[in-house]
């Protein structure tokens, strides 16, 4: 599956995308973030305070409960923010 | 209609292909916004200098659209247009620009509103600030999630 | 501003200059108020072929710059611009323009509807019909009473 | 003192604007509205109804008591309509 992160995530997890393969036991969002914690460093940083992340399944906002599958592209970044107008 | 785009737009030109002749067109309303070039915050001595729009290309076009027929649903529009840029900006350039075009003139203004208060909570755009005092990303603000919430009981059912 | 005009006018080019270069502005909320080539009313026939509008010169003029210093009293706002023409209109024909610039979104959409809400009550136009059943007076209509009854609340002592 | 008048009341007055100069007493709005009833049809009929009709005297709008005085310019016309938008 491809992960892809915006704005601070991806300074904090280091890259912009990455092709991940987790284990088949990882079939959540909530799985998926708790597998790559333990992949580094980045991971663990970005995901520290998940109360500012939020996540989209094939560019669809969806929980930390959505299922996750091969071919997936998941998108991790914070609450978004337009203009200061 | 949508577009998502780098380069600036001419409201001027927008605005004169918009609802052209349909003259069952009452009212247009038109909100451009601006990179301003204000205090950070209230009582802060930060200045805005330039900000970055990072988006997420794909999903961007997906949400506005999603929200563009959100508005065709609960107003009687004629017409509708989003223009979002993404990219570096400079204080004074422009950043959005939302048009509606009903009938009436109380549809244009509302649908306007929601177009651009719902944008601001669900279009995935990200904002950079470099200012005086260094560069941060803008946390989510609290008045506009206020803003879009007060639309949110016209709602569809999802 | 403010300008009463027989002649035309091009948005675009009003809204070019409209608070330019001013990097205080956050939003600009513009509404342009066309000629419908609508029913007359709900389910008749009849349709609208050319209206006129009539004017008082003069008082006009006066009742548009309190309308607008109004706004100003009321908002934050950086800049405002009426337009509104009057004499022979056709179906399509632009009537109205107003528009507002403001640091904030929210400010620029409440006095931009603001103006044409009190405009349509305070200013003294009068428009003449001619539909397919003959050239009428328009009479002022209740929902325009109610769009400006609204904004009465914060009105000033007088 | 000059009158001016606008949209129907204009047509059933016959005329848009005259001069006209009333006997003293007419100090006020509403006497200047019962004296110029009888100079003629046309004026009886404008100001058959009042309820549609609207005053402004020196460009300003006022009420029936509002006094009226020599070199004014009041003006009688209907609720304003602005456009169908």
């Amino acid at each position: 599956m491809k992960i892809v992160y915006f704005a601070w995530l991806k300074e904090k997890a280091g890259r912009g995308e990455v092709q991940v393969s987790p284990p088949a036991d990882v079939s959540d969002v909530a799985a998926l973030i708790a597998w790559l914690k333990l992949q580094d460093a980045g991971h663990a940083s970005a995901f520290a305070d998940m109360s500012a992340v939020r996540v989209a399944v094939n560019q669809e906002y969806v929980k930390l409960d959505h299922p996750v599958a091969a071919g997936d592209e998941i998108a991790f970044f914070p609450p978004v923010t337009g203009g200061r107008c | 209609m949508i577009r998502v785009q780098s380069e600036d737009f001419d409201p001027g030109v927008e605005l004169a292909r918009f609802g052209a002749d349909n003259h069952a067109i009452g009212g247009i309303c038109l909100f451009v916004g601006l990179v301003r070039d204000g205090a950070a915050e209230a009582g802060s001595d930060e200045r805005i200098g330039a900000m970055t729009l990072e988006h997420y290309p794909g999903m961007t076009e997906r949400e506005l659209e999603r929200i563009e027929a959100e508005a065709r649903r609960r107003w009687p529009l004629e017409a509708t247009l989003i223009v979002h840029r993404h990219g570096r900006l400079l204080p004074g350039d422009r950043i959005v620009l939302v048009a509606t075009a009903s009938p009436h003139r109380k549809a244009a203004f509302e649908a306007c509103e929601f177009l651009i208060d719902w944008l601001k909570t669900k279009a995935p755009f990200w904002k950079k600030e470099e200012t005086t005092a260094g560069a941060r990303w803008v946390e989510a603000r609290q008045s506009d999630e206020a803003a879009a919430e007060r639309w949110r009981k016209g709602q569809a059912a999802e």
